[in-house]
């Protein structure tokens, strides 16, 4: 029992420690979390697309993707190799994730050989980058509940709705797409998927405002936006069976938690007086500091147990779910004792005043949207449930019923 | 048996949120998010000309004479809206620690200014990121002039007169004292500072040589400001306790609103069960929040106590439903647009107000050691 | 605002407390948790029998019966009122509860008037002793999920089947029972409801062990148990509308949480030191002895709010039902904490090594059932989600279905 | 990167619990808890017998010579059937003392009969209900004698020797030693006493004028003790983490099994959730005594840290689990005849063996806090 490559993965890392020493700098980690670029969006991306081709030129932009595709072929631990390495560098991230992650695995899976030939690198060499747009304003969790429609018009289809929480929307050039064909069926059997130009006109997008004030994410809304029946993945109907590959290479492309976490937290109790004296000293904080400790550490070493398996080839075991179910509450709960720690000052949200930036009190209001995007706790208590434990499926009530006869918002 | 309010009690609450309800809805809180107002200044006016700033203050000193039980109702509809205003400052924090330590000039000065709304009133102890205690105030106060920073201090910017917690020399407990400051004088200087709750303005506030007079007795601040804490605390128990239950109706209305896979998410036990909790949560704050109410009305001895209990009580309640309210909604629940933002703010900002749950714990459980009750 | 009486109110308390003086010995209150009798049941039994044939007398059984049935035709905060000074009072308790809070009731509704006449006043004079047959091993919370079987033989219907849970079943003269007359039909509709003679030939109770060593409890087996037809309480296959009778009168019965709660954890924490000092000076054990004060005055304001509505002649609003959910989960989680607080020694559960005589040590065993017993955790939030708060039930798919061909265990 | 346990050693814990499962059912944990018996002798022989007891004791002095993850894959094995055996007493805490801090002489006079299960070893360190430290030891050694009281000893009645703490009249840390008692001599009396578990023995030990000897150095004895504590923590993490596996399966078979309104009570989100939280902290635990199993194999300087943190999450993850098993269960779950108890019983003896979560918690943060992580 150890944390030691093998000697193949010994050899992959030092090769990709020297690429990456070659082609990038290495990140300043005594300002680690601190390091948030100040660039505009616009010119993260062009550093980002220049980021991209070289890597993908090295190999090293999609491990395990087959040489046909432009990548290495090669296995799961070397991916993570590479990023363990990477996260070593100043480098651009967070643009082309989804893409490369979702949505042309699934192209790769279901267009034709002369699709992939045409979108495939352009995607991987970071020319063209990618969304995803499932969501919709009455579809969260329940996704297949989704509205939006499509309507055959010769040899194309018009599709009309609303998307929602759609990621980069506006810098992205293409988008994969699942909406409602048939309403008079049951709802998962009535859905059909494309993949479509982002520039179509009659796409409209708007980013949506969170409470902690940043617009990650979009609406988008399709009004008699034209596509060729050719962009469709999978037969008319089908929709549903298209939309599994992706979500299934979703719980891959979602990062754990991030953020302030027991280190900053100990800096503060260390620096912080309370009423009695120095908040470091009192038990309540320890027991506090012990608790989140404890549950990072276990995160940590899960994810070693994780690697262990993937190093040994084998698939990692259910125990990879667990994450977001431990960390969002964490995030949420952790940034609020902070700002309790901190007294009525703990109510400013001031780069100056507030300890370390305010980081503890960004972090309280965003956590509130981390426990609910991609899955929110009680769904992931759900899936661990299910798909863990074995435990049968809550009733459903809309398996058999055609979906316009559903009861939803407004009619019930 | 008699542990409930008088029905003019409940008329009066009637009144304030058939008001509120038409004057403070959700997009009047969001006028004052979205601007660089420190509060909702149509509201406030209604408010004082309601007669609802003077309710508890002696009819001696401009006010309408009621008491504590008034004031307490009126409080339960100020947080059912997150009103943007600022009552607790003024009201329950300056106005009340004049009432109980003011000189006879400082009542005749202030409080009739307080009771009518002419002017707002603040309480200003915090000095950055720390729990304020005698041991780290660093703002002095010596031969009538205030020196220091204070930060943040709740409707800073708009408030006209400050008691201050100083620093006058003493060693112990007996190091601080509060003394009363007009704002509007040349030696305060201040500035709006950002906070987790903008529908509530906060200030920085410098004082360079302000002219400020002693509150009660020198050397006695900190035990003054305990007993205005403690009044303070049922006072906003009673606003945590209406946000709770807003909270949790929003939820509520969300959970039969909302279908997923053909159903309302509320028939799911995930969301029925956390709507329960919450409900457990709130009763368990009203009931504590009403036990606050008496005591301080009949000023009991136990109001250390009482208020302690009040307030962790209903800071858990109102934690939890505001919270749990946004995870309710999903993805709409933290956006921008949506509205339960106001209460996840606000039930943060009063969990802070006044120091946070731990110290009002340890300042339960001294009481209870000193009760004897085991 | 105030806690005092009306002047009624105030009247009828001095009529008690004069009754009361007259008749009874008062409670040593400076050992008031402590003071368990160590008398045996059957003598118990004698005492208590006495005792209700006293209060019977003067009026104070049942006070809010109408006096035609021996009651005193009063009003609810009057039968509060006389509990609250019966409980300085050493007097037997826990015998005749049952029967007059949910077994008569249930007979006043659904019996004949001379049915009514032979059997009401020796109940409240405490010469009978009745209790309630309804759970059963494969019915807890579904409670109409029950499967002892009534079969109809001329005059006569023979019972077969078993019942659980059956609180005072060995010293009991009468009991109530719903049975399943028709297991063809959906479960609520097939039942019928009898009252019967517990010596009835063919009727074994056998005591229940609980993990705490305690067996308050019986399983009560029925085999061809014969009860006349005269015996039946409303129509055959309408036994679930007779029970509901019984189970409305059952969240009054039940009373609240007792054992050791903040006072004696005060107490505890002053006496033992942590390792670091005296566990009162620990702000963590400061902490949990606040949040439990502060649920236990709580819940004790929140009867007085119930109380308040009773003196204004009111009904209680849905507060009372959160008395269980919050006391439950407390006994247990105090008694941990307790046992916590005295280190490897908490593990001794020894009536003098132990502090206050294994008090916290036999709560934390005991706490494991009282979260289960009349309701548990999760039934009582469903019951507060639903009937408090309005939200809908969950899926029942039970409903439309023959009981015969519902899925249960071993028939899926 | 390889987390994990090898081949060898999975294939000592599978025979184990093949073993286990064979000899030391649910029915024979009972026949402890129902009679007098201090543990089951069948199965105590069975896994001395198998070498088990000797695994981690060096071949010199009559051990199997594997390491700590030998024992470890072991202890969760025994965990997992909640074994009513003196395992944890005369291996974790005697044998582990010894090894760690005894003289060659007292090594070859115990270890090897501790190696062979010919006597059982304990560690006596409380004395009633509250926590042991240097400042409140009452027991003494002075002059080869060792006087006073122990209470509860784990294994009291059975064992033969014992590793006791003592004050030896030092100041500070510095006033406590360890010292070992040959149990079977005139001035030791002992006697059983009633737990919260009665398949574990435990007993009361008065010493008079009892022959003992040193172990380690004179006023050393907490910091040893701390460090045999350090590796009994991560040990008994295994158990922990076995009973957390075996209270969940116990509540999700039973969960499938039961109908409620026609449906397995497994499909209701209540219980759905419930068993996904006690996997969460089920997998937490296992990753946190993974680590600490490898640094204490390690002989890593971290072991406090990562031993305290194996136990934190151990601890709280076969609390919730065995507590929440029996709600599962239902009415049946708080009866005897049920299984449910032996892990309800096991979690909160376990939990409390080595001293509370919120002890662990305050070495944890001391540790983090000597790391200068932040």
């Amino acid at each position: 029992m150890d944390f030691n490559d093998t000697p193949e993965e010994a050899k992959f890392r030092s090769e990709v420690r020297e690429w990456l020493s070659a082609n990038a700098r290495q990140r300043d980690t005594s300002n680690a979390k601190a390091g948030v670029s100040t660039k505009s969006e616009a010119e993260r991306l062009v550093r980002a697309k220049e980021w991209q081709a070289k890597k993908a030129e090295a190999g090293y932009a999609a491990i395990t993707w087959p040489t046909e595709y432009g990548g290495l072929g090669g296995t799961s631990i070397q991916s993570v190799i590479y990023s363990q390495e990477e996260a070593n560098y100043d480098v651009p991230r967070g643009f082309f994730e989804i893409g490369l992650g979702m949505c042309i695995p699934t192209m790769m899976k279901w267009a034709t050989p002369e699709q992939n030939e045409r979108f495939v690198k352009p995607a991987l060499f970071g020319e063209e980058v990618w969304c995803q747009l499932f969501s919709e304003p009455a579809a969260g969790s329940d996704v297949a509940g989704l509205r939006t429609k499509c309507e055959r018009d010769g040899d194309d289809w018009i599709i009309n709705g609303q998307k929602v929480w759609t990621s980069g929307a506006h810098f992205c050039d293409y988008g994969i797409i699942v909406t409602r064909s048939d309403p008079t069926v049951p709802k998962h059997k009535g859905l059909t998927f494309f993949f479509l130009d982002m520039k179509t006109p009659g796409i409209e997008i708007r980013p949506i405002k969170q409470i902690s004030g940043g617009s990650g994410f979009n609406e988008v809304f399709f009004n008699d936006v034209r596509v060729p029946d050719s962009q469709r993945l999978g037969d008319v109907g089908e929709g549903w069976k298209v939309s599994l590959t992706t979500l299934m290479n979703e719980r891959l492309a979602i990062g754990g938690g991030s953020g302030v976490d027991y280190e900053e937290l100990l800096k503060l109790a260390r620096e912080t007086e309370l009423e009695e004296g120095p908040a470091i000293k009192d038990s309540n904080v320890r027991e506090k500091l012990a608790d989140w400790y404890v549950q990072s550490q276990g995160l940590k070493y899960t994810k070693f147990r994780t690697l262990t398996a993937l190093s040994k080839g084998q698939v990692p075991g259910a125990e990879s779910s667990i994450g977001k179910i431990v960390s969002g509450p964490k995030m949420q709960d952790l940034g609020s004792f902070a700002m309790d720690i901190q007294g009525q000052g703990g109510i400013l949200q001031d780069g100056d005043e507030s300890p370390m930036g305010a980081a503890f009190q960004n972090q309280w209001l965003g956590a509130a949207g981390y426990r609910i995007a991609g899955g929110t706790d009680e769904i992931l208590r759900n899936i661990v449930s299910e798909q863990v434990l074995g435990l049968p499926q809550d009733i459903r009530v809309d398996k058999n019923v055609p979906f316009n006869e559903l009861a939803s918002s407004g009619k019930k | 048996m008699n542990f409930d309010f008088s029905d003019d009690q409940k008329m009066l609450k009637d009144q304030a949120r058939k008001f509120l309800e038409d004057k403070c809805s959700y997009d009047d809180v969001r006028t004052v998010l979205e601007s660089d107002a420190s509060h909702h200044d149509e509201v406030w006016q209604g408010l004082c000309d309601l007669g609802f700033t003077g309710a508890a203050i002696p009819e001696q000193y401009g006010g309408v004479g009621l008491g504590a039980l008034e004031l307490c109702v009126v409080a339960e509809e100020l947080g059912r809206c997150a009103a943007p205003v600022p009552f607790s400052s003024s009201i329950y924090m300056a106005a009340e620690a004049l009432k109980i330590g003011g000189s006879e000039t400082l009542k005749q000065t202030w409080l009739p200014k307080l009771a009518s709304g002419e002017i707002i009133g603040t309480l200003a102890a915090a000095e950055g990121p720390a729990a304020p205690s005698p041991r780290n105030i660093k703002t002095t106060f010596a031969n009538g002039k205030l020196n220091g920073r204070k930060l943040p201090v709740p409707d800073g910017e708009t408030a006209s007169v400050a008691i201050v917690l100083a620093n006058t020399g003493g060693t112990g407990e007996q190091a601080v004292s509060l003394v009363v400051v007009d704002l509007t004088q040349d030696g305060v200087t201040r500035s709006s500072v950002e906070t987790i709750d903008p529908t509530r303005g906060h200030a920085e506030i410098n004082f360079d040589n302000a002219d400020a007079s002693l509150l009660g007795v020198s050397g006695e601040g900190w035990a003054l400001m305990k007993r205005v804490e403690a009044g303070a605390a049922v006072l906003v128990a009673f606003e945590q306790v209406g946000g709770t239950e807003a909270a949790l109706n929003m939820a509520k209305d969300y959970s039969l609103d909302r279908y997923a896979f053909g159903r309302q998410i509320g028939s799911y036990q995930a969301i029925k069960h956390k709507l329960a909790d919450m409900y457990v949560k709130l009763e368990l704050a009203r009931s504590n929040a009403y036990y606050g109410a008496m005591v301080l009305a009949q000023e009991g001895a136990d109001l250390e106590l009482a208020a302690a209990s009040a307030r962790i009580s209903a800071t858990e309640a109102y934690r939890f439903a505001a919270q749990e309210c946004i995870q309710v909604h999903g993805g709409i629940g933290f956006t921008w647009e949506a509205n339960p933002q106001f209460h996840y703010r606000r039930s943060k900002l009063l969990a802070l107000s006044l120091g946070s749950a731990s110290r009002w714990k340890n300042r339960l459980v001294s009481e209870l050691e000193k009760s004897n009750v085991a």
